[in-house]
């Protein structure tokens, strides 16, 4: 079980084979990584990612030992940058294993839900012509009610 | 004495990241009421609460909730982490 | 959108990340893997799957099809060895990219669901003591109720 | 004339894995009562057919499908990918 908070970047592959690598206890891992997304108008210079130091690995173990608690789990990682980065940088990800497959995926999901609004991160986004706080998405808020 | 934290646009607002805060507010909303009352670019940050989300000693929890024995209050925006 | 089947084993890491590496379209990539478990008695020596050559191609192609038609994707992945594997061994993998978190995991579990029990690999397990073709569930019939 | 394929349990009960049938069977359950008829092996093999699954030209299909115009059967138990 691991949590790391970084500012320098992670190789997606190299975690991933690391984690799923000479398994024999879980038959089923599942990954989801988040990348930076260019505007619809093509014009993101960077985006920045603020965090609260502290709050935020407290947070993402709580999250963490929440979804141990609920799913047959044999191992979790979650990796989140913070910092600058630009269009197609990996911001973060979350893999799960367990020996069934309905577990390692509804894990993973409700580690995205729950790192999404309940851990201390916030997006800035910035472009030649300014830069503007990412804003939270009610259906993020929504997508908690359905753990 | 309690250290008062600020997060992204409400670190922006209020123009710094941290402050020392000599209170004997009994609540969270006693103490934003006790720093709008102080100068306008708190009450710019704190104009709307519901868009506001507050953490004492790094647990999120409401704007009701008492500050006996807190240490470290943080005040933020909605989160937008993944 | 590829699928391949092969007998030679791939790299879930370098898979990964050709996949996930420079993306500006979409910011969600969800994958899934499954490796070969080893027995209760921990004495599988081998796990051997064979396949349909043709027909394993069209159906993927199809559920493949099905899932871009369903999700807004904007790339799929699915590999799928057939042949003599070991215990830990990766059997198979999907990728799944998006621009929204929801289609990547569902569209990913949904490839999952069908490839469990719409294309056509049969999986044998080889112990000293003897061979045993891999039983069906009938909670992977059941799960195709859910699309 | 229409190529037979077996897989699985089903190839190894019967012992091959492909075979050419002469027949002039209307569906694919006529087709496996005159394999019955032949030979032991295939009454075993096809004893229980709701344990197994048919595909024609390489779609899934059931045991009531028509044959005419087919040129691939093939049998199999339920499939366990992934």
């Amino acid at each position: 079980m691991t949590v790391r908070v970084q500012e320098e970047p992670f190789d997606f592959g190299v975690e991933a084979n690391a984690f799923a690598t000479g398994r024999t206890d879980a038959g089923a891992v599942v990954t989801f990584t988040g990348i930076v997304r260019d505007l619809a108008r093509g014009d993101l210079d960077r985006m920045v990612i603020e965090h609260y130091p502290g709050m935020t690995e407290r947070a993402l173990e709580k999250i963490e030992a929440d979804a141990r608690a609920r799913w047959d789990l044999r191992d979790v990682l979650i990796i989140h940058r913070y910092g600058a980065m630009g269009p197609g940088d990996m911001i973060m990800m979350v893999a799960t294993a367990s020996p069934h497959r309905v577990d390692a995926f509804e894990a993973a999901e409700f580690l995205m839900d729950f790192l999404k609004s309940r851990a201390p991160f916030w997006k800035k986004e910035i472009t030649q012509s300014g830069e503007e706080w990412v804003a939270s998405k009610a259906e993020d808020e929504d997508a908690l009610s359905r753990w | 004495m309690v250290d008062v934290l600020y997060f992204a646009w409400v670190r922006e607002r209020i123009g710094l990241p941290k402050e020392q805060v000599e209170t004997s507010a009994a609540t969270v909303r006693d103490l934003v009421a006790e720093l709008c009352a102080r100068e306008e670019r708190y009450a710019a940050a704190f104009a709307d609460l519901d868009s506001l989300r507050v953490a004492l000693d790094q647990d999120l929890t409401d704007f009701d909730a008492p500050l006996a024995g807190v240490r470290e209050v943080a005040f933020f925006p909605p989160m937008t982490g993944g």
